[in-house]
Parts: C-alpha cells; structure tokens; sequence
C-alpha cells in the first residue's frame, strides 16, 4: 500500500518556482532514485516531505494521514528519515551519541530509554562500518564518515521511509557499492521505503533503485521502472544535455 | 554500572564540601566563601539553560531579582503571623520558585521563539522592561524597594535573624549549587541531554530527527531560571536583607554569569564551579591587591581566553582525560 | 591526572590560606575598617571619601598625636579595599576587615543600598559600623546596634532650603519638585514636600525621573507648564547637570533652582559655565562653612579636628590631586574625628563601649556639628544651602554659617548668556 | 495646553530621535555584516563624547569639526579591535562574541577613566537657541540633527555609489553568494566593522551637542540600551532602517510622556521606558525584520 503520496506540490521562493505541481507515490518497502541536475529542485523536494518548508498548494499524505501541515519532529515520529545533503552531525557529540539521537526520538521515541538507544546505536555503527569511530567526536570525522553516519543516525531513527539526499556523493566506488549492498540488506529487513537522490551517481541508482524519477526545473519529467527510464530519451537529454547517440 | 553515572558529582560536591570547610574553619574566611559560592551557583544554574542550549539570555539576572522580591515580600508582609515562624521563609521560597518559574514560562513561551542575537536582545528587553515597570507603576515599593532586616528580626529575634543572614543564608546557596548540579548531571545523562546537544548544535537537524526542540528548551528554560529565583531568594534577600529594584535588575550580574560558565566550559557539569572558583578568586585578590583597576585587569583578560580557549578549563581537561581513568569523573 | 586534580586542590587551600595570614594588623594601633567604593558607579563619592579619611587619619596621627588610650598615644591606622560599588564584594571584604585585618570599627561603603548590605555582617560581629554614605532614614528604623550616621539623613536635605525662600521672598509661592526615582532623592523629596506643607507653600509640579536619564525635555517642559516660582529637585551627579543644562535649553527661568548632590560639586560649574549661576544645593559641608573654635566655644561644644584650610591641604596631598574636597570627604573625615573622640571617651576600642560613648558624643569639627540619636541616625548636623555667585561656591544658608549674600531671583538663562552673573551687589 | 505640549515634545522627540538614529546605524551595520551585537556600542559612543569634550576645552575645536575627526579615531580603533579580537570571532556562537564585545566596552571605559577620572564633565557651546511657540531648540541641537541626517545620507552614498559598499551590501544579503561572486569577505569584515566603530564614535559627538554634559566613563550603559530597541525597531541588520527607528523612537519616547503623564499616581518616565521595551519585545515577535524591514 502507498506510505507516501505527495498531490500537485508547488514550492515557490519568491519569484522563482522550485517545485511546479510535483505528484509522487511511494509504496512501503521500495527503493527510489530520484535524478536530476543541480537546482532541479530535490533538495526543495525533500525539505517539503520532511517538512522544513510547507508548499504553497498541494497536501502530503502518510500512511493515509496528511501531513502537509505536521511540524517536522512529528513526521520523524510517523517514520520519516533523512540524511543531508551537505551532512549535518551534532559536532561536539561522539558519533555514538549522534545516532543514539536518532534512535532515542525516531519511532521509538517515549519507548527507548538512553541505555538501549546506546545500545541500537553501537548496533548501526557496526553496520556502516564506523565501529572505530564511535568515541570520536563527529565534528572531527571525514566528510564520507560524516555521511556514513547519518545514515547509520537516520536508520537508528527505524523510519519507515528513509529520504537520502546526495548520501554517496564523493565517496569512492567501492564505499558506493559496499553502502548500497547494506541498504539492500536492511530494506529487506526492516521493510523500509528508501528514497535516494542523486545528481549522477547512476552506478547507485542502477544498482539500487527500482524505480526513478527524473526532476527537471521543478517539474517531474519521467517515472518509470529504472531499466526503462534510463534509456528514455527526456532523460538522456537533460541528462547528458545531448542525445546520446551523438556520444 | 547505574552508581558510575554520578561519579562525576564527586569532584563538584568535593568542591563545595572544601569552600564549606574553609569557610568553617578559617578565621573570616565564611563571608569570601560566601561570594565564591554566589558565583559557582549561579554559574551551575545558569549553565542548564545557557551552557546546554546555546541561547544567551542576558535578562537573566531578572529571574534573580524576581526570586529576591518573592523572598523579601514573604517577608516583610508574613512575620508578623506568630504560628507561621520559619514558615515565612519556606513561603519565601516557594514564591521565589513560582515567581521567577512563572516569568520563565512567559519569555520562553514568546521569546524562545527568536534566535541568537535577536533572543539576547529580546531578554534584555524583558528585564529591563520589568525594572522599570516596578518603578513606574510603583509595585512593591517601587524604586525604594523594600527593607525588612526589621521584620526579620521582629520575626526570629535578633540572633537568629543574624544567623540566617550571615550564615544559613550561604549554606542554603551551597546547597542550590549542589541540587543545580545534580540536575544538570541527569539533564546531560538523560533524554533531554541528547535533545539540548542536538538543538544546541543544529536546530534544524535536531527538528528533523524527531527532536520537539521548543519543549525541551522551555524545560530547560525554566528549570534554570527557578534555580536562579531561588539563588536571588537567599544570596539577596535573606543575605542583604533589603531589595533596591537598580540593585537587582543589574546586566552586569548575567555577564559575570556568562563569563563564569564560558571560563569554565559551558554545558559541562564541572564548569561552573571550576569558572566561578577562578572569577571570584581572582576578582577578589585583585580588589585586595590592586584596588581600583581589577577591571582594567580583568577585561583584557577576558578577551583573551574567549579568543584563546572557548571550549573554558574543563572543556580541555575533558578532552585531555578522554580515555584515561578520570575520564568517569569529569564531564 | 588524579595527582594533578589534589595539587590543584591543594594550591587553592593554600591561596586562601595566606589570604588569611597576610594584612594582618598589629596590635599597638587603632585601624579603621573601610570597603572603599573606588571603581564601579560609585567611584566619583568613593574618591571624596577615600581623601578626606586619610587627611583627617593624617591629622590625628601628625597634629593631634595620636589617639588617646590608657593615657597612652596610639596612632590611627586606615585600612581599606575596594569593594567596586558591589553587594557581593561589601559583605565578604568587611568580614575580611573585621576578622583578618582585625580592625576596630569599619566604615560603610557609599549609598543606603551598600550600608545596608554590610549592616548585617557587621552586627553579627558586634562591630561597630560608621555610616557617611547612606543618607536613608530607613537605616535607623531597622534596629541594628552597632551602625552611627555621620551624614545628614534624606529628609532633611531640602528643609533649609524651603525656610530660607519662604523667609526671603514670602510671595513665592508656587514650587515644583522634581527627583530622580532613587530610594534617597525619594527620601529627599518626601521630606521637602512634608515641610512645604508646613510652611505653606503650593506644591505646582511633582515628578520623578528614572536612574541614569539621558534626556529630560519632556518632564522638563511639563514642569514649565507648571510656571512654578522654584524648583527643587536632582538625585546624583549627570542627572543634576542635565537638568540645568536642559533648563537652559527650554529656557525656563525661576526665581530659584535647588539640585541636591550635583549642584555643589566643582564639576557641575566646569560642565555647565556661567549656566550654573545662581543655581543652589544643599550640602553637608562646603568649603568657607564658618565652623571653627571660636564658633564651637560659642555653642558650648567640643572642638576638634583641622580647620577647614589644613583639611582641604591634607586632602589634596592625601590624593595627590588638586582637587577641591566636597561633603563626601567632609562627612568621612569628620567620622574619622567622631570615632576617635568616642575612643578616648571611653578609654577603650570596645566597640560596645565606644558605640554608648558616640551615643552621648557632640562635638564640632570642620565639618560642623555632630550627634546623634539613640536609633544612631545623626541629628546634630545642619546642612548649609550654597549657591554659585560668580564661579565660586557661596554659603547662603543658614545665617549663622553663610559666607555671603543670596543672590534672589536667579538670572534668566538669557541674560546668562550675556555673561550675567550672580554676584550680589 | 496639553496639545502644545504634545507637539512640543513631538518636535523635541524627533530632533533628538535624529541623533539616537544616527548613534544606532554603526550597531546595526556590524550586525548586518557580522552578525555580531556589540554589547559594548555604549562604551564606543563614550569615548566619541570624550573626544568632543577633549578637542573642544582643549584645542578649542568645535563639535562639528570635531565629527570626522571622530569619525577618523574611531574608524581607527574599529580596526584595531577587529584584528585582534573581531577576526577570530566571526562566525562564532553568540555567547563569544557578545562577552568579547562586552569586555571591550569594558575595557574602553577603564582606560578612559585611567586617563580623565570618574568626574562628570562637559562644555558650553552656546550658539543660542531658536524659539517656535510650542518648545524651545538650541540651535547646538538643530545642527547635531542636520549632522545625523547628513552622515544617513553619506552612508547611504556610499552603499549604492562606491565599489566597497556594494561589496558590503553582497555580504549583507549573503556572505557565502558575495565569496562565491570574488569579494573579499574577509576585508569587508574589517571594513564594515571599522566603519560601524566610527560612526558609533562620531555619534558620540554628536550626542554631546544635544547634551553637553554628564560625560563620564560609564556614561554610554543608557546608550547601549536605547540603541538595541533602536536597531530592532529598523531591523536589527540595516543602517538606515536604524536611523529610522530612532526616529520613531524618539517620538514614542518623548510624544508617550504627555499621555502617562494624564494617569494618575503613576511615573510617566519610567512608564515610557517601560513602553520602549514593550514595543522591543512586540517588535521581535511579529516582525523581527523591523518596521520598515523587507520579507
């Protein structure tokens, strides 16, 4: 059944339109990628579903309950994770304690206490790899640990969506494929919809997503099983700004 | 395991247990210790607020006052009721925590919603505003305050209204001080600690990871601000016995605050006592030494652990003890 | 690291610990005890203060040889701190005096608030406390022991005043008040106010205006409305200045313009120029006051003390300023002289014993007359009234101490600008 | 009657509103660029009033000569304490930079007072004085208003027709876009900081030409409080919106006397200053950009 449904969003900043009229589904337990060039308007996109900004027209829907107009603490309560584009660690605290956040106020929160988040903690540093790490102070992490450990924040939030933004941007391959095998691993096990946006990783979107959707200006482009999309030639266009045939 | 968690009370309450001894034992050392333990408990409560969340609130030195007037009209308008005795002053207190808790529940209910500057300005506003509609609507004495060393005495006799000014007084602020820091330790330890990290370091982040960032700013808002009524309440009012609304309603106090938690770390539990231990004690030898030009001194100085050490004293010890047996014993 | 912590400890155990032995007072001598306000809002007074103890502690120890115990000379020895004009500072540096620097009576800091704050602190040790800073009645309505006034209570700062108009010049009748919001220029104002009744006067205009005031048109030009005949008014030292100057400006002109504490400073002519002419403040000394041994034989009291000339000598040097002493130095020198009569009274730096012996102490010094009731609030000091004839301060009030002639009504600012001053012919 | 006096104090309250604008833009325009409230504005002002003071008993300058070479000291100190103190701040959590400012005021306050005394002092300037039935001006007042207006228009001069103040004004509406387009943030820091000081020190002139005297080391706390409900009034981040809010602020102070003067048993004056920070906190809460602020 759909988790999310996003009906005729528009996001305006002023002049200028950064979402125009945007529809979305999202059934539980898939896995998206959403693609398009900078400025396209996903980040835009994202903010509104998490619910930094509220849009000008057109509702959210989660689970069948709207949230247009939900703060964004309680959608994280429903089951709305993210990470960040350019991360966002709670620098003074160890990595531990940043997911342990996570875990302590995410769907869980009021039924784990501080012991037990720690303990879920540990549990999703091991899973990205960050165990060494975990009594580092996150402001001293590197930029790809950073983004390791906002994943590992956002799963210990247990969401039933999980919105990445730019999550693998900068990483080398291998890490890419490490972090897109381990998302496979827990969308089977903990049933959750993931959302990955990515500028022009295709190797993630291809490995990973079933299903994309291409943003342009603001406006959705193309929807379509992964394979299909990626030879449309809409997308080649704004993709490569030529066709490809000429490449 | 549960017990290690409060190891780090250990050297605060060892703390305050040498400033009480010094004080007992020494010959006129009570009254210095006194003034240390003003500046490391206001320091402690101050740290709730300012040292976990960020925000500066400059008006805080309102709440004091507030406490201080709660005291003082407990008593200037109870003592003569006989079966109320030592009533008067438990009554003191209780109007000191609902009258500063109640002024905490406004601002942060409005102002919290501004940040940085504008919520230091906002602050200011707020006591500033407060002095002076004292003085205009002349509520509670307006600027001629209210005296009661005579209704104390009348209240308790001269040797007992004496004694709670020149020592119970004090030993009611060491003992806020030590509740002050009691709390911070399950503020840090708890939920809520986690929250105030999260929100102190990126507000919009902590929002979108399911923190209610408003509630646990008003909690620890208002926690601090009835710590501080009740630190007004006996290092003002039971002490100096007498409230001027210019002498209470003082900015200078909030600063001297900010530099106590800021030289000792801010949002760290040992901070406070460590920063008020180093102000008092190095204004007071300046007074005793250089009579006169202890600002001039302490001003450049100042500046200069800002701009050298911001993370204070126990922010680098901290990071020099991670790892090592003390660790347990410092945050 | 543990080691470091106990070290740490320890330093600061051993830090207080020499604060408790160092400055210890020896024994052969009497000390006097004061938490001095050199810095902080305060200063200015603080400065006068500091001044006129050590010229009048100089002129025991030089001239009169000492103080006088156990037919043994004793010289008087001054100790003080600063306490920068603060509650927290008073309390902690006059247990320090009481206890560590053993003296034998502390003087309170400036202000009513500051007093008060130290009273308790002082009552617990039994130790006689000398006020020439806090000019509250309300000091001596609370029933402490141990505290005596040397400065002239609140209320009856504008008294003299009132008289002097209402014998001068019975046809004005319409006065105006205007205070600072403080607890003491409230105290003045309801002491003004009470004996203006008395004597008839019509009160036209009654305000106050809060600390630290930066512009006062508005009150100002309300209270020209008033057309008052005389204003009586000011609280501290800039408000004082801003009001005249500010009078200036909205040229409202009065027959006479009394400023408490301002007005009888040198620095409120130098701010203002000839502005300042004509304008009065009542004053608890000021210099030319015609007290002398002559005067106190007259009045059948004891003499004691410089003249005013030697005072003024040993203030300067005191400080090493040349700068004219105003009432501030006066008061705490005269307290000086007040404490040392009261020891040889009672042959003894009990401050129990020398407390009763200011009890029955009159005496006249430079400063004037001096004693007090059994409450400690002091009642044998008349203020005088001086105006500014000229440039220079003139003593109007009362006869018997004036040192020149008033000047009534006041110039207009109009003619002040043309250079008009108030020197009577 | 009571209309007169309105009008009068109306009148009075704009005059002087004129210069509390001018004394508040230095505040504001740090705060634009910086985003840092210097706590210590009040203490800047004090040491402009001591120059004025200085240059005019001394060297026998008048006051309005006095303004730009104020101006000039105080561009000077601005950016000495930028250098050794600003730099490493900018960017920094409130709690530094408001104490650091702070200590600077301070500081200021006690080396003034090492060097001319806690004495309250001032002079004379009589150019004699204007009356227009309602109220009374000097004309010293008159001209410390067309001062104030003439520096607003100046500064706004240099905003929108000088390379530098369009530099600044990038920075204002957004660093990252200004270092991103090739300004020198940096430099515009140190500008904009040291320009701020110096308008603030010129004020300080200013103000002594409406008030001549009570100067004093710690005479500039009253100012720093006044200039924060100022700066808030116009936006907290623009200069001209400050001078504005002085505007209005003078004429709420002055202009809301005569109306609690008609409630009885209460104390006008202070009730105005009451108001003052009621319209702050009003002001904060609705539109925290200002009355006049964009968005």
């Amino acid at each position: 059944m759909t988790l999310l449904k996003l009906e005729r969003i528009t996001k305006r900043f002023g002049g200028l339109i950064a979402v125009n009229e945007f529809d979305l589904e999202i059934r539980e337990g898939e896995s998206i990628g959403i693609v398009g060039p900078n400025g396209s308007g996903k980040t835009t996109l994202y903010n509104v579903i998490s619910g930094v900004y509220t849009p000008e027209e057109g509702r959210v829907f989660f689970e069948g309950q709207e949230i247009t107009f939900l703060p964004p603490y309680r959608r994280a309560h429903l089951g709305l994770g993210r990470t960040f584009q350019i991360s966002r660690p709670f620098g003074s605290a160890t990595v531990r304690e940043n997911v342990a956040v996570g875990a302590l106020f995410g769907t869980l929160h009021g039924r784990i206490g501080v012991d037990e988040a720690l303990e879920m903690a540990d549990r999703y540093i091991e899973l990205v790899g960050l165990s060494e790490l975990k009594d580092k102070v996150a402001g001293s992490l590197t930029p790809v640990e950073k983004k390791l450990m906002e994943v590992a924040r956002a799963l210990a939030m247990r969401p039933k969506l999980l919105l990445m933004d730019e999550a693998m941007a900068g990483m080398h391959p291998k890490d890419i494929d490490r972090l897109v095998g381990l998302l496979k691993e827990i969308k089977e096990e903990e049933k959750i919809a993931i959302v990955a946006m990515v500028e022009h990783i295709m190797r993630a979107v291809v490995g990973f997503a079933e299903r994309v959707v291409v943003m342009h200006f603001g406006r959705k482009l193309v929807d379509a099983p992964t394979a299909e999309a990626l030879k449309d030639p809409k997308v080649v266009e704004v993709y490569l700004g030529r066709p490809l045939e000429e490449g | 395991m549960r017990l290690v968690k409060y190891y780090p009370l250990i050297p605060v309450y060892l703390g305050y247990l040498v400033l009480f001894l010094i004080g007992k034992t020494l010959p006129g050392m009570w009254q210095l210790m006194a003034m240390l333990s003003f500046y490391c408990a206001v320091g402690q409560a101050f740290n709730i607020f300012l040292g976990m969340t960020g925000y500066v609130d400059f008006g805080y030195v309102a709440f004091m006052a507030l406490g201080t007037y709660g005291m003082a009209l407990s008593i200037a308008h109870l003592y003569q009721i006989e079966w109320l005795g030592i009533g008067i002053i438990v009554i003191g207190f209780v109007l000191a925590i609902l009258m500063s808790g109640l002024l905490s529940v406004a601002v942060g209910a409005v102002a919290l919603r501004l940040r940085g500057a504008y919520f230091a300005i906002a602050t200011i506003g707020v006591n500033e505003g407060f002095r002076y509609l004292i003085e205009g609507a002349k509520l509670w004495g307006g600027s001629e305050g209210i005296i009661f060393s005579k209704q104390l005495t009348e209240a308790f006799g001269r040797g007992v209204a004496n004694k709670l000014s020149t020592f119970w007084a004090d030993v009611f602020v060491l003992f806020i001080a030590a509740i002050a820091a009691l709390v911070t330790l399950c503020f840090i330890r708890g939920k809520i600690g986690y929250a105030l990290t999260a929100l102190r370091e990126d507000e919009e982040a902590a929002k979108v990871m399911g923190i209610n960032v408003t509630k646990y700013k008003i909690i620890a808002f208002i926690t601090s601000a009835s710590f501080a009524g009740l630190i007004g309440a006996t290092a003002w009012a039971l002490k100096l016995t007498h409230v001027f609304p210019p002498e209470v309603f003082e900015i200078s106090y909030t600063v001297e605050c900010i530099i106590i938690v800021l030289l000792g770390g801010a949002g760290t539990l040992l901070g406070p006592i460590v920063g008020g231990l180093i102000y008092g004690l190095s204004k007071y030898w300046l007074t005793v030494i250089v009579p006169g030009f202890q600002l001039l001194i302490f001003a450049p100085i100042i500046i200069l652990i800002i701009v050298a050490f911001p993370e204070g004293v126990v922010g680098m010890f901290k990071r020099r003890v991670r790892g090592t047996s003390l660790e347990k014993f410092v945050i | 690291m543990k080691g470091r912590l106990l070290v740490s400890v320890f330093l600061m155990l051993g830090l207080i610990g020499w604060g408790g032995m160092v400055y210890a007072g020896a024994p052969a001598k009497v000390i006097i005890g004061h938490p001095a306000c050199l810095s902080g809002k305060y200063a200015k007074a603080g400065e006068q203060a500091l001044g006129g103890i050590k010229a009048c502690v100089k002129w025991v120890n030089e001239v009169y040889g000492g103080v006088k115990i156990g037919g043994k000379r004793v010289p008087l020895e001054y100790k003080y701190y600063d306490c920068e004009s603060k509650k927290e500072v008073v309390t902690s540096l006059i247990e320090r005096l009481i206890t560590v620097d053993k003296v034998n009576v502390v003087f309170a800091p400036y202000s009513s608030g500051l007093t008060l704050s130290g009273a308790p602190v002082a009552e617990k040790y039994g130790m006689l406390y000398m006020d020439h800073g806090g000019a509250s009645d309300r000091i001596f309505q609370q029933g402490f022991k141990y505290i005596v006034q040397t400065i002239g209570p609140g209320t009856r700062y504008h008294v003299g005043t009132l008289d002097m108009i209402h014998k001068v010049d019975p046809k004005a009748k319409r006065v105006a008040l205007a205070y600072e919001d403080s607890e003491f220029a409230r105290m003045v104002m309801r002491g003004a106010e009470e004996h203006a009744k008395k004597l008839g006067f019509k009160i036209v205009f009654k305000r106050t205006y809060p600390k630290g005031v930066t512009d006062l048109t508005p009150l100002l030009s309300d209270l020209k409305a008033a057309k008052p005949d005389f204003i009586l008014g000011g609280g501290h030292f800039e408000d004082g200045q801003l009001f005249n100057r500010q009078m200036a400006d909205l040229d409202i002109n009065v027959k006479a313009l009394s400023l408490i504490a301002a007005a009888t400073l040198p620095a409120f002519y130098e701010a203002l120029g000839n502005l300042a002419e004509g304008v009065m403040g009542p004053s608890h000394w000021e210099y030319g006051v015609k007290y002398s041994p002559e005067a106190a034989r007259k009045e059948g009291l004891k003499w004691i003390g410089p003249t005013q000339d030697e005072f003024v000598k040993l203030f300067k040097e005191a400080l090493g300023k040349d700068i004219m002493p105003d009432y501030h130095a006066a008061e705490a020198g005269a307290q000086v002289l007040a404490y040392v009569l009261a020891v040889e009274e009672a042959n003894s730096i009990d401050p129990t014993k020398v407390r009763a012996a200011l009890d029955k102490l009159k005496f006249m010094s430079f400063y004037g007359g001096w004693d007090v009731d059994e409450t400690g609030k002091q009642v044998g000091h008349s203020m005088v009234d001086m105006q500014w004839q000229g440039g220079k301060r003139v003593i109007v009030w009362p006869p018997e101490a004036a040192t020149g002639k008033l000047y009534y009504p006041m110039p207009t600012f109009a003619e002040k600008a043309k250079g008009k001053v108030a020197v009577p012919k | 009657m009571i209309w007169n006096q309105l009008a009068g104090n109306l009148t009075q309250g704009l005059i002087l509103g004129g210069v509390y604008g001018m004394a508040t833009m230095g505040l504001s325009l740090i705060f634009g660029v910086l985003r840092v409230v210097n706590v210590g504005h009040g203490a800047f002002i004090m040491v402009g009033a001591f120059a004025a003071l200085w240059l005019f008993t001394a060297l026998g300058i008048t006051p309005i000569v006095a303004i730009p070479i104020a101006l000039i000291i105080g561009i000077a100190l601005g950016f000495v304490f930028f250098y050794l103190v600003m730099k490493k701040l900018v960017g920094a959590p409130e709690l530094t930079s408001l104490l650091a400012t702070f200590a600077m005021g301070i500081l200021l306050e006690e080396v003034v007072k090492l060097i001319f005394g806690t004495e309250y002092r001032g002079y004379n300037w009589d150019v004699g004085r204007v009356d227009l039935s309602v109220t009374v001006l000097p004309w010293a007042k008159i001209y410390a208003f067309l001062g104030s207006v003439a520096i607003a228009v100046l500064l706004y001069l240099w905003f929108n027709k000088t390379r530098a103040g369009t530099a600044v004004r990038s920075v204002v509406e957004d660093s990252e876009g200004a270092r991103v387009c090739g300004v020198n943030v940096g430099w515009v820091y140190a500008l904009s900081f040291a320009i701020g000081i110096g308008l603030t020190v010129a004020s300080g002139v200013l103000l002594t030409m409406f008030i001549p005297v009570g100067i004093n080391p710690y005479m500039g706390g009253p100012y720093t409080l006044k200039a924060f409900v100022i700066a808030v009034l116009g936006g907290l981040a623009s200069p001209y919106g400050a001078f504005f809010g002085g505007l209005i602020f003078g004429l709420i102070e002055n202009g809301s006397y005569t109306l609690f003067a008609l409630l009885p048993g209460a104390e006008p004056f202070a009730l105005t200053r009451f108001l003052s920070f009621v319209i702050l906190l009003v002001i904060l809460l609705i539109k925290p950009t200002g009355l006049l602020g964009a968005k």
